[in-house]
């Protein structure tokens, strides 16, 4: 084995509005030849910027200091990127080292064929006749298993799907076979079922190719499933650097220890729940339901005339006084609607849906007005659900001089201080406006902000998935904490089954619109029964190495049935 | 008023969600839908121009009230059917434009279709060609700014382009003719040809109006030199003001691609910068520049009108400004349902070529 | 996008004043556009406010103590732009066309703000029939070129009169009609934008009443744009006003002094060699217009985090930044450990984190 | 330059002369247009019955062989013989009958039908003769009305009887039967003439063969090609700054002659200062205030500083000029050798009772009467400001309005200018000072009313022109308007260009015939 890329006491700063920022510091890594290393590492830890760096990527607003020694695939030459010209650096991007981004559908140029794109990389470096870099063009595509390639490789970008087009930013890496390929979170912007397949396929690469890989994510469960070696960033520094396993089975920095612990596993809630039912008082069940569907169906209209789009097709729901329930599914799946009907934010075209005593078919907002002091909701994204001129105080305040609770903002500020701190925010907190917080900070002011009311209802459309591990970890904690104080009913939409057997009373899974299994979190997760539900399953990475090792035999098995 | 309702607006900020099909099958529906629309737009056009129009008052008194007493103005104007109520009027006045009717100027007596297709070949003359400085001028000018953005080029570039904005175009077009028409004498004064070349022109058989097409066909190469060199000032007053914003318009796309992820990658696969800035970051920012480019044609018109004036240039701007003058309502109703007709197939036409360049309209 | 957004109270207050905030932001050459064209403004502005010091003479003076000034002056000690056809000393007509400019601009950005801002609110946050008729209708206008909308307006508002607040309010009217169509278009694409925002939706799924969404989150949110097309239009402005000039629209020499009609009046001078008439008037207006399209054009480029310039730093300059939000160890201090949480994340200047 | 000039490569025959104008035509029909523009075209290609010989104010026989008063209420007209139009068709006077007939059938609003209000019918008794019935007696002005707008004879072949006949089909026609035929028609864009060898009339051949008319639109691209000589003649209306500016330039002649346009300032009986309408109602008052204005209008100054002598001083109602004219304000008013006089002013108003300073509006026309107005009101305002007797606020208005609001009362005083319809002193007299007028200012004096039908109808010239004498002291005494200037005609030509100075008469029409280029 021969070093391809050997980082030493890398430092990188960037000038912001802010003054200088330093991203990187004194960072020092190698990667052999068909090696997988994994940086992982928290949002803004550094780990971006050191891949990039290895590509000389950075934008001019960086400085950098340090050494990033390069190998070329033969191992005949290297280079120090850092002090590599701008058409030296041409030279070596592509044949030397390459990179797969994160977010497929923006790393395509929308305006060209994909074929153009791969083969424009194979001709700028080198004499390649065109009806050369196509038919290299062409194996490329069917090797990252395109199917049809010959027919595909002049399609446009927007005519793949999101799996399809990270393949092709993985074949585009592949194409010159370089000696490197540095993934940058290539599977965050994909559902767990294709994110499997991604995995799968930087697996051969590695094999067949013999490439290493430079594997940049913060799901442990993905550097269990593909990591030989794993460095773990924190504040611009490597903090911890080890072979999977051994970092897996005995972490060493404390910082690893809490990541490790932060993260959540299935089966970890089952006991939870059985203990919540167990509380619960014998004629639960009889209680009428707050939130009842059936038969439910929304359509978006189409526009200029075109038919509509059915988004929930016939999905049957119930969500009794108190209970959690857990609602997951791939993108696009429906879960945000099913969300937003409730709310009565999405009209209902079809069939029945009873919230807290409303049929929501057909209703008017005057109507409904009076009810939603009894319907909390919390967003995805915590910053975009505040009104940036407002402080968060007055933010909080709304529901209650809405609902006439209070006057107006400094009125109602005692029992905005209360809220704040009963989601552990220090009232002073309440004085500041919504980008001064972090994101942590800011979904749980949401929480304050839905809980309000203390409402019957609790909507909480995937309120951690723009947020941290650790961050996830710790809002998800605050969550369950309040709904045994305040014992609201809730519907918790998520695509991450953990997120959900964490919370959930039961858990409800969405396939194209329509509800494919549906039961305690035990059942669900324990037996499932429907093959979605099982592929979905299995293609959860869990962030142990050993384990993972076997779940991925079964997916495997699993996929095997399917395609018989 | 508000219903529970407000999805069709709504998209909810989930990152991984794919993009939604910008129009799916449903884009030549969508296309007739946009073709359809000019038609409210002129009857909306038609409408507001006839009310104000009239409250501005009569062909009859702008051209008489000079010689007439009251008396015999009021008379001349019942003869003429303009005490009648403005909505009777109003209402025959659609009703003969809904026969494809445009009726005669009250002044010149000429049908108002002559008047569109005299006037009409000249302005589209005068635009086409200031369009060809525009985007001569504009576009490398902004990608040169923007490839060298925030450098001394860049500023040098994007002065120049607001001072062209800035500065008025009669002002412009006076500075211009004494400068290259009476102190160099490169270049005629004003008007679209010389009288010979003029005279000469309308010896063909059907004159097209369009005089680069009437001078070809006269088969005189001095006609053409002519003809194109009095087109040579007129189009650099007006294009320069749109290069101007073209510039501006380029530059901050092309700018905006260039932080795109796709040029990164393009850049991680070795592709040279020049290639980045000419093939990848270009032509996706064409997009956004031609569809404001197609709202720049009201832009292009009005600026249309007052290069007309200084330049001779008998085109549409310039005789509608003449007959609002002398309140020939049913001249400048005639002349306003082609501009708007223009700009709504101008922006029909941007609506395709985007469509064109971006493929995923297309599909 | 926002061009103030304020951030803690009684904290970064500078930041928090518009301008201010932009110049200090600003760096290299987008600040030496930026301040030129501030600058230039406050030329613009001083000269408005002290055009009675500043003037040599008045506006319609002819004559003073020493006589007649004489038509078609050349630059002299006595008057240094020299005199128009119409015997009027042409330096004192330039400084007091500034007031005119300046009284145009603020009516008609004025007027079309209040129209446009509150048709675009409603239309934008409450659709239905009475948007479509406003979008169709605005188009419509929007396709009419400008001018000749102006100059019809102009006969309708004024009857042609020609007083200096008749000019004026001819003037600013016209151009007023003219621009609401583009605040409306701004306003109402920003409202449709935010009413689909998450806070909104959270005001809505709070119960708040339509009064309330509308003028509590969506309008200050949905006005933040408003500065540039200000800057923009204001300097559309002047170019109307100076073409209604010409075109024989403008004010009256004795009720006001305006650019665009003294340049209308020397039109034949400069043919004749008579070039201060013409010059001077038509100096002013691109002076004006390229400071305030200096000052529009910097604001937006900074209000745009792709178009915004930075500084470089020096080799490895500056801290670590505190990239976590929940530092190491954190999550064993469990609830409550709130010490590591303040100063979290480094934000966008403007707010919200972008995401992609 | 690379613009090919005026066809100067044509040698043979009369050669080629290219004129630039600023007019603009709205139709050739006669029955269609009442402007100069049309009317210069006009005048070059249509017969006139009675027309004015080169260098005089008074018509004479054109295409008539005789035309007089058979009768009171007849005026009989007897054509030459042989008269054709250029297209073969010949010209009798069933052609005249079907001219004037269709002119009053038609009666287009843009049309000059309003100039034949004493027509009563005409008869076409023969070939050659044509009898005009009108309806009051011996009327001197109708021989003129047939030189004016309302005068050109049509082929009843070309022309439709009951509509306007269209440009094209005039041109395509060829009813010409003046000195020029139209070659080729580019509305209001070049109009070619070619000489017409049958014009039978008495102003004689044309000089030039084929003559080009360019139509501007901007007086300074006139200009401009005037002095770089792309044309050869520059014909209404180059700015008093051009016009002075190519007086220095040795490439061109400028080329002066009586004009017949003049400028007034009208009061308001109802509405001025002390008018029968306001508060303070005081017929001699309101005098005073008229007469203290005409004291202090300094003519020379406007005349000077704003025209550079393109407009002349005009200190009566008829220019100078024209048969009849005298200076009747001269004497009345200022100083009496036609300079302003302040303490004139000041004594008659002292005199009537007025505290001065007397506020007045005074109200003109932005663009209608040249760019220069605004420019000669400045100078009106400061004469009557700065003699401290009057505050003014000087208005202007677009002329649509302008003509709405000045008969609605709403001016005090005001603007306006008058172009003739024929060349003759009547036309400056009862469309302005006989009761019902065309000013609508409430000016009425019976006397006055009187004199002026009293001139229409006075056959001898002597008598006519003492009378007209008369007529002019009288309203200089009432002052209804201030007739303050007199515009010449001017026209700028090449240096090789010789012959303008015969047209430009006192018949006001310009005659591309008279030009040559040498
Ligand atoms: N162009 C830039 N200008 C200024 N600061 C930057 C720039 N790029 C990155 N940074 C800063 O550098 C630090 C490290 O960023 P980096 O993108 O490497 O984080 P990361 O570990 O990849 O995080 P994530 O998981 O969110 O992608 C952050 O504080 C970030 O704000
Ligand atoms: N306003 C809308 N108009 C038309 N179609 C829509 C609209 N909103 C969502 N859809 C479509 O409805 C389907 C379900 O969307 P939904 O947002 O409920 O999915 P989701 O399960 O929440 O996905 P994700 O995990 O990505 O948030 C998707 O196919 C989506 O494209
Ligand atoms: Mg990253
Ligand atoms: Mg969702």
């Amino acid at each position: 084995m021969s070093t391809v890329v050997d980082i030493r006491n890398l430092g990188v700063s960037f000038s912001t509005d802010a003054g200088a920022v330093k991203a990187v510091d004194d960072v020092s890594l190698s990667v052999e030849r068909g090696e997988v290393l994994a940086i992982v590492g928290e949002s803004g830890s550094g780990k971006t910027v050191t891949a990039k760096t290895i590509l000389g990527l950075l934008p001019e607003t960086a400085t950098t200091s340090g050494a990033v020694v390069l190998s070329n695939r033969a191992g005949t030459g290297e280079h120090d990127v850092i002090s590599l010209t701008g058409s030296q650096l041409r030279g070596i991007r592509g044949t030397d080292v390459a990179m797969v981004f994160q977010e497929p559908s923006t790393a395509l140029n929308p305006v060209y064929t994909v074929g153009w794109q791969i083969m424009e990389g194979l001709r700028a470096h080198g004499q390649v006749s065109k009806a050369d870099a196509r038919k290299r063009a062409i194996e490329i595509l069917g090797r990252v298993g395109i199917p049809d390639p010959e027919h595909r490789v002049d399609h446009y970008p927007h005519q793949f799907s999101g799996g399809q087009k990270q393949r092709i930013v993985i074949a585009m890496a592949l194409v010159l076979e370089p000696g490197l390929i540095v993934a940058d979170e290539p599977t965050t912007a994909l559902d767990v079922t294709v994110q499997a397949e991604i995995l799968d396929l930087l697996r051969r690469v590695r094999d067949e190719f013999g490439t290493a890989i430079v594997l940049i994510t913060h799901n442990m469960g993905v550097v269990a499933d593909l990591a030989d070696r794993v460095a773990v960033m924190y504040q611009g520094r490597v903090v911890e650097e080890a072979p999977a396993r051994e970092l897996f089975a005995d972490p060493k920095a404390d910082y690893t220890k809490a990541l490790l612990a932060a993260v959540p596993y299935v089966g970890h809630g089952v006991a939870r729940a059985a203990e919540r039912a167990a509380a619960r008082p014998a004629d639960w069940a009889e209680q009428p339901p707050v939130v009842e569907a059936r038969g439910l169906e929304i359509e978006y209209p189409g526009r200029f005339g075109r038919a509509g789009f059915r988004a929930v097709d016939g999905v049957d729901l119930l969500i009794r006084p108190g209970e959690v329930l857990g609602l997951v599914g791939e993108s696009g799946s429906g879960k945000t609607t099913i969300g937003r009907a409730i709310a009565g934010l999405t009209k209902v075209t079809g069939g029945s849906l009873q919230v807290l005593g409303h049929e929501m078919l057909g209703i008017r907002e005057r109507q409904f007005r009076p009810t939603r002091s009894r319907i909390g909701f919390v967003f995805q994204d915590p910053a975009s659900s505040f009104n940036p001129l407002l402080t968060i105080a007055e933010c909080v305040a709304e529901p209650l001089v809405i609902h006439e609770r209070a006057v107006d903002a400094r009125d109602a500020r005692p029992r905005v201080d209360e809220l704040l701190e009963a989601v552990q925010l220090p009232a002073s907190y309440g004085d500041r406006y919504p980008h001064e917080l972090s994101g942590g900070q800011r979904q749980r002011a949401s929480l304050a902000r839905a809980i309000a009311l203390e409402p019957e209802l609790l909507i909480a459309d995937e309120p951690t998935s723009a947020l941290d591990v650790s961050v996830q970890a710790r809002v998800l904690e605050l969550f369950a904490e309040l709904q045994r104080e305040f014992g609201f009913a809730s519907l918790f939409i998520s695509h991450d089954l953990a997120v959900v057997d964490l919370l959930a009373d039961r858990i409800a899974v969405l396939y194209h619109g329509r509800l494919v299994e549906e039961g305690t979190g035990a059942e669900v997760l324990g037996a499932p029964t429907d093959p979605y539900t099982q592929r979905l399953l299995a293609s959860l990475p869990v962030p142990d190495p050993v384990a993972q090792a076997d779940r991925r035999e079964e997916l495997r098995r699993l996929r095997e049935e399917a395609g018989r | 008023m508000s219903t529970v309702d407000t999805a069709p607006s709504s998209e909810a900020p989930a990152a991984a969600r794919p993009r939604p099909k910008a129009a799916g099958g449903g884009f030549g529906r969508y296309l007739l839908v946009r073709f359809l629309l000019i038609f409210p737009t002129i009857f909306i056009l038609v409408t507001v121009v006839f009310f104000l129009a009239r409250t501005t008052g009569d062909p009859i008194t702008a051209a008489q009230g000079g010689r007439l007493g009251p008396e015999a103005l009021a008379e001349l104007r019942a003869a003429a059917g303009y005490d009648r109520p403005l909505i009777v009027q109003y209402l025959e006045y659609l009703a003969q434009l809904a026969t494809g009717d445009f009726g005669r100027t009250l002044t010149t007596n000429r049908p108002v279709i002559e008047v569109l297709t005299t006037y009409g070949p000249a302005t589209f003359e005068l635009v086409f060609y200031s369009l060809i400085v525009a985007f001569a001028v504009g576009v490398p000018l902004g990608l040169y700014a923007a490839y060298h953005r925030d450098k001394a080029q860049d500023a040098i570039a994007r002065v120049l382009a607001i001072i062209w904005y800035a500065v008025p175009i009669f002002f412009a077009g006076l500075l211009l003719k004494l400068v290259f028409a009476v102190w160099l004498k490169w270049l005629p004064v004003a008007g679209r040809a010389s009288v010979s070349a003029e005279l000469q022109m309308q010896t063909l058989p059907n004159p097209t109006g369009f005089y680069t097409i009437d001078a070809i066909r006269t088969g005189d190469p001095e006609i053409v030199v002519d003809v194109l060199s009095h087109a040579v000032l007129p189009a650099i007053a007006l294009g320069l003001l749109t290069a101007g914003i073209f510039l501006r318009l380029v530059r901050t796309n092309v700018i905006g691609t260039l932080a795109t992820d796709y040029v990164d990658a393009a850049r991680s696969r070795g592709v040279a910068e020049s290639r980045l800035l000419r093939k990848h970051a270009y032509r996706p920012a064409l997009i956004p520049i031609i569809t404001v480019m197609g709202l720049q044609i009201a832009l292009l018109l009005a600026g249309a009108v007052l290069t007309e004036t200084t330049f001779e240039w008998k085109g549409l701007g310039f005789i509608l400004a003449e007959f609002l003058e002398s309140r020939d309502f049913a001249a400048v109703q005639g002349i306003v349902v082609l501009l708007a007709v223009i700009v709504a197939l101008t922006n029909f036409v941007v609506d395709v070529i985007a469509a064109f360049i971006d493929p995923r309209v297309r599909y | 996008m926002a061009v103030a957004v304020s951030s803690r109270p009684g904290h970064r207050w500078r930041d928090r004043i518009p301008v201010v905030h932009q110049v200090r932001q600003s760096v290299g050459l987008q600040r030496g556009m930026l301040v030129a064209g501030l600058l230039m403004l406050l030329v613009f502005v001083l000269c408005a406010i002290f055009a009675p010091l500043l003037a040599p003479y008045g506006f319609a003076q002819r004559s003073d103590a020493a006589g007649g000034f004489g038509t078609q002056q050349p630059p002299s000690a006595a008057h240094p732009f020299g005199t128009t056809v119409g015997g009027y000393d042409v330096l004192s007509r330039v400084i007091w066309g500034t007031q005119t400019a300046i009284l145009v601009i603020i009516v008609a950005v004025v007027l079309a703000i209040f129209i446009g801002v509150a048709l675009g609110l409603y239309s934008g946050y409450f659709g239905g029939w009475l948007d479509r008729i406003l979008v169709v209708v605005f188009d419509a206008i929007y396709a009419f070129p400008s001018l000749l909308l102006a100059i019809v307006l102009s006969i309708v508002i004024s009857g042609g009169q020609s007083n200096l607040w008749g000019g004026v309010l001819a003037a600013a009217g016209s151009i007023t009609v003219v621009f609401i169509p583009q605040y409306f278009r701004v306003i109402r694409a920003e409202t449709v934008r935010i009413k689909a925002e998450a806070y909104v939706e959270s005001a809505k799924v709070l119960g708040a009443p339509n009064r309330r969404i509308v003028f509590r989150h969506v309008f200050r949110n949905a006005t933040r744009t408003l500065p540039l097309i200000i800057t923009l239009n204001s300097s559309e402005a002047i170019l109307t006003l100076a073409a209604l000039g010409f075109l024989g629209f403008g004010i009256e020499p004795t009720a006001a002094a305006e650019w665009g009609y003294d340049l209308n009046k020397a039109q034949s001078d400069v043919t004749s060699g008579i070039w201060w008439t013409a010059l001077f008037p038509g100096l002013a207006i691109v002076f004006t217009v390229l400071a305030i399209t200096l000052v529009g054009e910097s604001l937006n480029d900074l209000a745009d985090p792709r178009l915004r310039g930075r500084r470089r730093v020096a080799q490895s300059a500056g801290e670590v930044a505190e990239t976590s939000v929940v530092p190491g160890g954190t999550l064993d201090a469990g609830p409550g450990g709130l010490a590591g949480l303040e100063d979290g994340e480094t934000f966008d200047e403007h707010g919200i984190e972008v995401k992609r | 330059g690379c613009s090919a000039g005026g066809g100067d490569e044509d040698s043979s025959g009369g050669g080629t002369l290219t004129i630039g104008t600023t007019e603009q035509i709205t139709a050739l029909d006669p029955a269609g247009s009442y402007d100069n523009g049309s009317f210069a075209v006009m005048n070059q290609v249509y017969p006139f019955l009675l027309n004015t010989p080169y260098g005089s104010p008074d018509v004479e026989p054109d295409i008539a062989e005789s035309a007089e008063f058979t009768s009171e209420n007849e005026y009989t007209v007897t054509l030459k013989e042989g008269l054709t139009f250029a297209n073969g068709n010949e010209l009798t006077s069933s052609d005249v009958k079907f001219t004037f007939d269709r002119q009053v059938a038609i009666a287009d609003p843009n049309g000059p039908s309003s100039l034949l209000y004493n027509l009563e019918s005409v008869e076409a008794p023969d070939d050659l003769t044509v009898v005009f019935t009108l309806k009051s007696p011996n009327d001197q002005i109708f021989p003129l009305i047939l030189s004016s707008p309302a005068g050109p004879i049509v082929d009843e072949d070309v022309f439709a009887a009951d509509a306007l006949t269209s440009d094209d089909d005039i041109v395509a026609g060829e009813p010409f039967a003046g000195q020029y035929t139209i070659s080729s028609y580019d509305f209001n864009n070049l109009v070619a003439y070619q000489a017409n060898p049958d014009y039978a009339g008495i102003l004689g051949e044309a000089k030039t063969d084929t003559v080009n008319v360019k139509y501007y639109t901007d007086a300074s691209n006139l200009k401009l090609d005037v002095q770089e000589g792309n044309i050869d003649v520059a014909h209404r209306t180059l700015s008093a700054t051009d016009i002075e500016d190519l007086r220095g330039n040795d490439n061109v002649k400028v080329v002066d002659g009586p004009g017949g346009e003049i400028r007034y300032l009208v009061f308001n009986f109802n509405t001025m200062p002390f008018g029968a309408t306001t508060a303070e109602a005081d017929p001699a008052k309101a005098l005073a205030v008229r007469q203290a204005i005409a004291d202090l209008i300094d003519r020379d100054a406007i005349s000077e500083d704003v025209y550079k002598g393109t407009f002349t001083p005009l200190y009566s109602y008829v220019p100078e000029g024209l048969t009849g004219a005298n200076e009747a304000l001269k004497d009345q008013y200022g100083d009496g050798a036609g300079q302003p006089d302040a303490d004139k002013a000041a004594q008659r108003l002292e005199d009537a009772g007025i505290e001065t300073p007397v506020d007045i509006s005074i109200q003109y026309v932005a663009e209608r009467y040249g760019p220069s107005s605004s420019d000669e009101y400045a100078i009106i305002k400061d004469n009557l400001e700065s003699s401290g007797l009057f505050t003014v606020n000087l208005q202007s208005t677009e002329w649509v309005q302008y003509s709405d609001d000045r008969v609605a009362d709403l001016y005090p005083a005001y603007q306006l200018g008058w172009f003739p319809d024929y060349s003759d002193a009547d036309n400056y007299l009862s469309p302005f000072f006989l009761t019902e007028n065309f000013l609508a200012n409430h000016y009425e004096n019976p006397e006055v009313n009187d004199l002026i039908l009293e001139q229409s109808v006075t056959g001898d010239a002597d008598a006519r022109a003492a009378l007209i004498g008369e007529i002019q002291d009288a309203v200089a005494a009432d002052l209804s308007t201030i007739p303050y200037m007199q515009g010449a005609q001017i026209a700028v030509v090449g240096a090789d260009v010789d012959g303008a100075e015969d047209t430009l008469d006192a018949s006001f029409k310009f005659r591309y015939a008279a030009l040559s280029k040498g």
